[in-house]
């Protein structure tokens, strides 16, 4: 059996296998529970909420994310082992949606981290939810959800963006006028 | 008669004797106390069973001939104690705890005779021997005050046991006019149909020595203090050997299979009073198994232990059937091994991080792996996991009980071995596991010496287990010459009891074969990469944020606490407390009886005419 | 008979040199010590050829009337044991004295400590209950002033009780010693020994009574023994331990002298004649004093005071042992006496060295005496040991052999022997506290102690006789055998020697 | 050649149970799935499920991590060859009941070892409580094996087998009622199944003692669930089932016990640990010590 022909073989079953890592910070998260429960269930495709980062395949990030929640985030990431896809839930992790011009929330999440798939919508039906686990499982098994290399690839980058975001999480009285200049 | 048994006694108190001279110089202390152990060992080569010695000392008016004896019990119990022995001296060379050789040297001459003496008075003052050497060594552990109150302790009780067996021997003398115990057993097992009471009293005399030092129930309360402020160094030949002497004297009482004649069986043919004794067994070790699960200090946890493996032991030897017997004195031995490696790698453990807490320990494995992986062994052994030594002897003493039909003390011995499970895994964790505190962060393994020492213990632990044959030909022996008949047993540790065979090497092969495959497995399937400890999963908060470091934030010791409610009942159990009110009610009489020397003339004068006067009455009326 | 009438010398010498001491005084006060010590020497060295060279028994003659008419002087093997072990402990206090006796009147003290020894010596071998009671007196009276001795005024207090309860005690003595003499008309104890079936019986009772409270007051029984703690505790350690070396055994020697040989009746148990058996009431005072003594020690912080009640209760163990009148009790009484006369005085001895260093007496005091001076730590412990009878030293002998021989008796001794093992369940607490202090560590930096060499010496000395006797009991033990033959068998043992050609009526 | 026989034979038996068990888990899903209406994964997802975790790449806390996780794989892998399933009986003379239980212990130990050198405090909460949920279930468990013991007079399971053959009354089912049920409450707290699956509480202690476990090393985790899954409904056959004619009826009847363990699993909520313990104590070790009571008397 040659390399491709095992590593296509290796895609198939992680496609069948997936396992989520929900990190529900905003409005988002109570969509999630239709999703895992009888309606849509989710379990038929193999996916199961996980507890731990070490555990997960797929980081669910459903919602808008404060400076200091992005860092948990990050941290999370980072706890994760490859292979990894993360899911952008939603416009808040798209555009920072109605948080658009916040001056402690971040818009465009793959600035930060590698997004495979994001969920438009305010917030997306479960509909949306399954589809995108589905596009994901297909993109997966075609080899395609290269997310995390992108990360290791263009790691600086990634790191530059996230300690310019940290930069702004210090206590926001001391230095006030940078952080409203910044905004 | 045969002079080399003589060696054994005299060569460890001339050993003593020089190494006392030398005392000041803790290594020249310590390295004659090695040879001496060695030099006896190899003196104990050329010593077998129904070889005799017998010397006359002119005493109380006639000449008493002190004897010594070789039976296939005391050689047997002598290799191990005085193999154990060489090896913690070994160890002892490059330790630094105040244990003082010659007091070894002392005990071990004491051992020796005890093992081998065949008369009362022999035996009565090698006891003594032991007994006071082995409060003075306790003297001087680390904490010097709570040592002092140990050593204090452990005297009233072992003095009190040596008098009543004092008592006994002088009643047997009286009886018999011979002080030989060998005459003195056939005696008592020729009137035991006849006066059952009479023997029950008398045995007892002597039961109660044997109990106290061997920390069985009532009287198990100096163990945890003696054992747990005793010197590092010394500890281990406290739980290893000298915890066996009580087993060794009530096997020699037992072979009178005492009551069984004398007295009516109770459940499961057992003689109604061995069924006591039972019970006494699987209280303590019931009773030592949670109290340990509760314990901070470790020295203490296995203290703890220590007594409901002898619980273990008892119970299995006052059944008096041949699997009792031979599950009784192959559990001892490996009591010896086990706990002795325990409390020896805790040597190695306090000895550098300078504390017995388990509070205050904490991830020392990587610092230390050979004393960590000769733990792990030592914990295995001592839960009775397979291959390792200890559970061919646990497999045996729940045959040996359920033979007898005793289910209900064999569900609680069952209980007590699930509970050392926990102690055991709680004392594990805390030691070496969890998170390394960055106090410990330059701890170093122990020195050649100490490596040499573990490597030849976990070898010891994992022989013995794998091939249990060759401690079970001679208990095999024993037995027999208790005049029971031995377990068909093969040396290649083909092991049957009543109700089911167990084949250790068998056990043995499966497991390297599934632990082969297990690493095969292992390689196979995906790399992984390894972080350090720091890197946790968090619920995704970094401790540092909140002030918080990994020594605190990731600490763990207190097991169980949840449960700890479950057995506020045991810690009810106040024994100590009756002994220590004892003390006081003495005390109080005897400062009450000073208030008698007032300290003035008139009085004194006054109490001699009183005294005379009753006299003088008393003659009158006479 | 054999006459050897050199023998006393061991009498004579003492005193003769007691009373001219002065002179030597006149010359250095110094001198008078070693005058002390040269005579004590001269009585040891003599004593022990009798003892060794086996000159008894024999009986010194007074102007060569044959006993029962003269006076006389008997030594058996027991006078002979006796005054060896009297004389060799006389010897290492005196010793002990060269360091210890600076200020006061030395003189005089070295005056009266001859005359104690010679006392003592006198008790353990005259032949002659009123002689007897003479050197009764020299002991006490020089004893009271010996106690009364040093700067410390409770000294005064201890030796005036002593007195007080010694001058009753000597009373009822002479009290009995006049009973017995108005119904036999002879002073001689062979002679009465003999003829002692022939008094009245109930006069008998009531002088044996008389004579056995007047020597319990030495033999430091219950309810005679009230001086005691104060005592001990008062004098100088010396006095103490010479008291407890000295004084304990010829007083014992004395009690039971009169008890077993004068009024007692052989078998195999001695008994005593008259309506009340006496060796009962001593058994009883006995097991009492035991358990006083024992219990008192034990609520005590002062240690010499608690050595002090710890004598009286190994008197009292002693008292066991004789009571129990079989040979084996006997001989282990004699052991006990002598083993706790080593001990106790070295102990003694040891809490003098101490009080000089600046150490005080509280059980406290001693925390950490090991790093201070290992000699003194290792010597106290092998006295404590030996005082608890743990193997390996004296005591342990002796112990066994009084337990053993009153199980042997059984019937209430088993009671008895019950009631002294919890009491040396007791000592063995208070002793092994001092110990534990001694080797538990202190805080404080203290500095060494040094002890200069006449205290070493005897401290030394007494430490190994205890280890030699632990480890080969068989010297000591045959001496006491052949004692305790003396004791139990009376015609055999005492009275045919004086007198060979008695009967016994 | 006898010894590579029973090799291969042992090897084959270690494979069978790996399989058995991972499809009775995937089986279970099903069922709980339907229980909860949902459709539910495939009865094979586990084995999916098992090789994407083995080819997961992962991280590790020392080679004590590693040792313990492969030994508690490992050493369920040894207790399996002992036990007797149907025809299938490859050491029938050493099927000693109590030695089994103490190899199984070996692997909680590992396993114990394993994730507690990770440091994680929840993984040590959970081994906490799995040890002393262990104590709670092994007491009335205890009561049953030694009263099945001296009932039928053997402690190897081969011959308790035996002692049970000839048709349904000469079950201990029938002949020992109440040990039966105590065995059964007990084995709902070996499986960890609810009411008794606080150890792996994913809501409060994040799945404790996996906490840290990821990639190959969760596998084995899977791996040594399904195997004592596998022994552990096993020895109940043997116990009380009067083992089997051959595997596929032992399988039947093993699965039945599971089924009834997951109809409880699926409609219970979870103890607290010291009421998960007393709970063990009370009922189930009342009606063991009752059995043991009628089998002695």
């Amino acid at each position: 059996m040659s390399q491709s022909q095992w590593s296509e073989l290796v895609n198939y079953f992680r496609g069948r296998s997936m396992w989520m890592l929900h990190y529900c910070t905003g409005c988002g998260a109570i969509e999630l529970p239709p999703v895992m429960t009888s309606r849509w269930d989710m379990e038929r495709f193999g996916i199961i909420p996980m507890a731990t980062p070490r555990q997960a395949d797929i980081l669910l990030i459903t919602g808008y994310l404060s400076i200091k929640t992005l860092k948990r985030v990050v941290y999370t990431y980072d706890q994760m082992s490859t292979p990894k896809w993360v899911l952008g839930f939603g416009s808040c992790t798209i555009n920072g949606g109605i948080y658009w011009d916040s001056y402690n929330v971040i818009d465009r999440l793959d600035k930060y981290i590698p997004v495979d798939i994001y969920i438009a919508g305010c917030m997306p039906r479960p509909e949306a939810i399954m589809d995108s686990f589905i596009k994901l499982r297909e993109m997966v098994q075609k080899g395609e959800a290269k997310g995390y290399e992108k990360y290791t690839k263009n790691y600086e980058w990634y790191k530059a963006n996230q300690d310019h975001v940290f930069g702004r999480s210090e206590p926001v009285l001391r230095k006030a006028e940078e952080v409203t200049k910044s905004a | 008669m045969n002079s080399n048994l003589i060696w054994l006694v005299a060569l460890p108190l001339i050993g003593s004797a020089v190494a006392a001279i030398v005392v000041r110089y803790k290594f020249l202390d310590r390295l004659i106390t090695f040879l001496t152990f060695a030099t006896t060992l190899f003196v104990l080569f050329s010593v077998h069973v129904g070889q005799s010695y017998s010397w006359g000392l002119n005493f109380l008016g006639t000449t008493l001939n002190l004897t010594l004896n070789v039976s296939h019990l005391s050689i047997f119990m002598l290799y191990i104690s005085i193999a154990f022995g060489t090896v913690l001296t070994f160890y002892s060379l490059i330790d630094h705890s105040r244990m003082k050789g010659f007091l070894l040297l002392l005990i071990l001459a004491a051992n020796n005779w005890i093992f081998m003496s065949n008369d009362m008075v022999g035996f009565f003052f090698a006891w003594e021997l032991m007994g006071w050497a082995s409060v003075v060594s306790v003297l001087g552990g680390r904490e010097r005050e709570k040592s002092r109150h140990a050593a204090l302790y452990y005297m009233i009780m072992s003095v009190s046991g040596s008098y009543s067996m004092f008592f006994g021997i002088f009643t047997l003398w009286r009886l018999t006019g011979t002080f030989s115990i060998s005459a003195n057993i056939a005696y008592l097992s020729s009137i035991v149909g006849i006066h059952p009471w009479w023997v029950l009293g008398i045995v007892s005399l002597f039961f109660v020595t044997f109990m106290i030092k061997a920390g069985i129930f009532p009287f198990h309360t100096w163990v945890p203090l003696a054992y747990a402020y005793s010197p590092d160094a010394f500890t281990p030949f406290l739980s290893a050997v000298m915890s066996k002497y009580g087993i060794y004297g009530m096997l020699l009482f037992m072979p009178l299979s005492l009551m069984e004649r004398g007295f009516p069986s109770a459940f499961g043919g057992v003689p109604w009073t061995n069924y006591i004794f039972v019970w006494i067994g699987v209280i303590t070790a019931v009773l030592g198994t949670v109290l340990a699960i509760f314990q901070d200090d470790v020295k203490k946890l296995f203290a703890y232990s220590s007594l409901s493996n002898l619980g273990y032991v008892v119970a299995a030897i006052a059944l008096f059937t041949p699997v009792g017997i031979t599950a009784g004195i192959f559990h001892a031995f490996n009591h010896l091994l086990f706990k002795g490696t325990l409390f020896i790698t805790l040597l190695a453990v306090i000895s550098r991080s300078g504390t017995s807490k388990l509070s205050e320990m904490g991830g020392l494995w990587k610092k230390m792996p050979i004393t960590f992986f000769t733990f792990f062994v030592g914990i295995a052994s001592a839960a009775g996991i397979p291959p390792f030594n200890g559970f061919g002897s646990k497999w045996l003493i729940y045959q040996a009980m359920i033979k007898q039909h005793l289910p209900f003390a064999t569900i609680l011995l069952f209980l007590a071995s699930t509970g050392a499970f926990m102690y055991l895994f709680k004392a594990f964790h805390s030691i070496f596991l969890g998170q390394l505190s960055h106090d410990y962060d330059r701890v170093k393994e122990v020195s050649a010496v100490g490596k040499i020492t573990e490597f030849f213990l976990m070898f010891a632990m994992t022989f013995f287990g794998v091939q249990p044959g060759y401690i079970l030909k001679p208990i095999g022996a024993i037995v027999k010459s208790m005049g029971l008949k031995p377990l068909p047993v093969m040396a290649n540790g083909y092991v049957t009891g009543m109700f089911s065979n167990i084949y250790v090497p068998l056990i043995s092969w499966s497991l390297a074969v599934s632990f082969t495959l297990g690493f095969i497995l292992f390689f196979v399937s995906a790399k992984h990469k390894y972080v350090s400890q720091e890197n946790n999963y968090t619920a995704g908060q970094i401790p540092e944020d909140w002030g918080l470091t990994p020594e605190t934030y990731q600490f763990s010791w207190n097991f169980y606490q949840p449960v700890e409610k479950l057995f506020a009942p045991f810690f009810r159990i106040k024994i100590d407390g009756f002994f220590r009110g004892t003390g006081d009610w003495t005390k109080t009489i005897g400062s009450a009886i000073k208030e008698i020397f007032v300290g003035n003339a008139q009085m004194y004068a006054f109490f001699a005419i009183v005294g005379l006067i009753i006299f003088v009455i008393a003659g009158w009326m006479a | 008979m054999s006459i050897f009438n050199n023998a006393a010398l061991l009498i004579g010498v003492p005193l003769l040199f007691a009373f001219s001491i002065p002179l030597f005084g006149l010359i250095s006060k110094q001198l008078t010590k070693w005058v002390t010590l040269f005579v004590i020497g001269f009585n040891a060295t003599f004593s022990l050829y009798i003892l060794l060279a086996h000159k008894y028994p024999a009986v010194v003659v007074m102007g060569n009337w044959v006993p029962p008419f003269g006076e006389n002087l008997y030594i058996g093997p027991v006078a002979a044991f006796l005054v060896s072990v009297i004389s060799i402990i006389g010897l290492l206090i005196a010793i002990y004295n060269l360091w210890a006796i600076k200020l006061g009147d030395v003189t005089r003290f070295s005056v009266l400590f001859l005359m104690f020894t010679a006392g003592a010596s006198g008790i353990v071998l005259t032949g002659d209950i009123f002689n007897l009671f003479i050197f009764m007196e020299i002991t006490g009276i020089s004893s009271y002033a010996l106690a009364a001795y040093g700067p410390r005024r409770r000294a005064l207090g201890g030796a005036f009780k002593f007195l007080v309860v010694s001058s009753i005690g000597s009373t009822l003595y002479l009290l009995g010693v006049t009973l017995i003499y108005t119904q036999l008309g002879t002073l001689n104890i062979a002679e009465i020994a003999a003829r002692i079936n022939q008094t009245t019986p109930g006069l008998l009772t009531f002088a044996g009574i008389l004579l056995i409270s007047g020597l319990a007051v030495e033999a430091e029984l219950f309810p005679f023994n009230g001086w005691v703690p104060d005592t001990y505790t008062g004098a100088v350690s010396g006095v103490s331990a010479s008291l407890s070396g000295i004084a304990a055994i010829s007083g014992v020697y004395a009690l039971f002298r009169i008890a077993m040989t004068v009024l007692g009746r052989d078998g195999a148990y001695v008994f005593t004649y008259g309506k009340l058996d006496l060796m009962t009431v001593i058994a009883i005072l006995a097991t009492t004093t035991v358990i006083i003594g024992e219990l008192s020690a034990l609520s005590q912080k002062n240690v010499k005071k608690m050595l002090a009640y710890s004598s009286m209760a190994q008197m009292g163990l002693v008292a066991v042992g004789f009571s129990i009148g079989s040979k084996l009790g006997v001989y282990g009484g004699i052991f006990q006496l002598v083993n706790h006369s080593i001990a106790k005085s070295m102990l003694f001895l040891i809490i003098g060295v101490l009080a000089a260093a600046g150490l005080g007496e509280k059980v406290e005091n001693f925390r950490g005496l090991w790093r201070r001076s290992p000699f003194l730590s290792l010597a106290f412990t092998i006295g404590a040991f030996s005082m608890l009878g743990f193997p390996l030293f004296a005591g342990f002998w002796s112990k066994f052999a009084i337990v053993g021989a009153s199980i042997q008796r059984g019937g209430w001794y088993d009671f008895v022997i019950g009631l002294v093992l919890f009491a040396s369940i007791v000592e063995a607490f208070y002793y092994l506290r001092i110990v534990t202090y001694i080797f538990s560590s202190t805080e404080v930096k203290a500095p060494k102690i040094k002890v200069s060499l006449s205290p070493a010496i005897p401290i030394f000395v007494l430490a190994v006789a205890i280890i030699a006797i632990g480890v080969y009991p068989n010297f000591i033990g045959n001496f006491s055998m052949q004692s305790a033959g003396e004791f139990t068998h009376k015609m055999t043992g005492y009275v045919l020697n004086v007198i060979p050609t008695i009967v016994a009526h | 050649m006898t010894i590579l026989l029973k090799l291969i034979q042992g090897i084959g038996v270690g494979a069978l149970s790996i399989a058995v068990g991972l499809l009775f888990i995937g089986i279970g899903r099903k069922i709980t799935a339907r229980i909860q209406r949902r459709y539910g994964p495939p009865p094979i997802q586990n084995f999916f499920d098992i090789f994407k975790l083995l080819s997961k790449r992962s991280i590790s806390h020392g080679f004590a991590f590693d040792l313990g996780l492969i030994a508690g794989f490992s050493a369920l892998l040894a207790a399996v060859v002992f036990l007797p399933m149907g025809q299938i009986n490859i050491f029938p003379h050493n099927s000693s009941l109590i030695m089994i239980i103490y190899l199984m212990t070996m692997a909680y130990l590992g396993m114990a070892m394993g994730v507690s050198s990770s440091g994680n405090p929840n993984a040590t909460i959970g081994i906490a409580r799995a040890l002393t949920m262990m104590m709670g279930y092994e007491v009335p468990f205890a009561a049953v094996i030694f009263s099945v013991y001296i009932f039928s007079r053997t402690g190897s399971l081969a011959n308790i087998v035996a002692a049970q053959s000839g048709g349904f009354l000469n079950w201990n089912l029938v002949r020992l009622p109440f040990g039966f049920v105590a065995a059964e409450i007990a084995l709902q707290g070996m499986l960890g199944e609810k009411p008794f699956d606080m150890t792996i509480a994913p809501s409060e202690i994040a799945s404790g003692p996996m906490v840290e476990m990821g990639g190959k090393y969760l596998g084995f985790g899977m791996l040594q669930h399904s195997i004592g899954l596998f022994i552990e409904t096993g020895i109940m056959v043997d116990l009380f089932l009067g083992g089997a004619s051959n595997i596929w009826i032992f399988i039947a009847k093993q699965f039945v016990l599971y089924f009834a363990a997951l109809m409880i699993n699926a409609i219970m909520p979870r103890f607290r640990i010291e009421e998960g313990v007393s709970f063990m104590w009370k009922f189930p070790l009342l009606l063991g010590v009752v059995q043991a009571l009628i089998v002695v008397l």
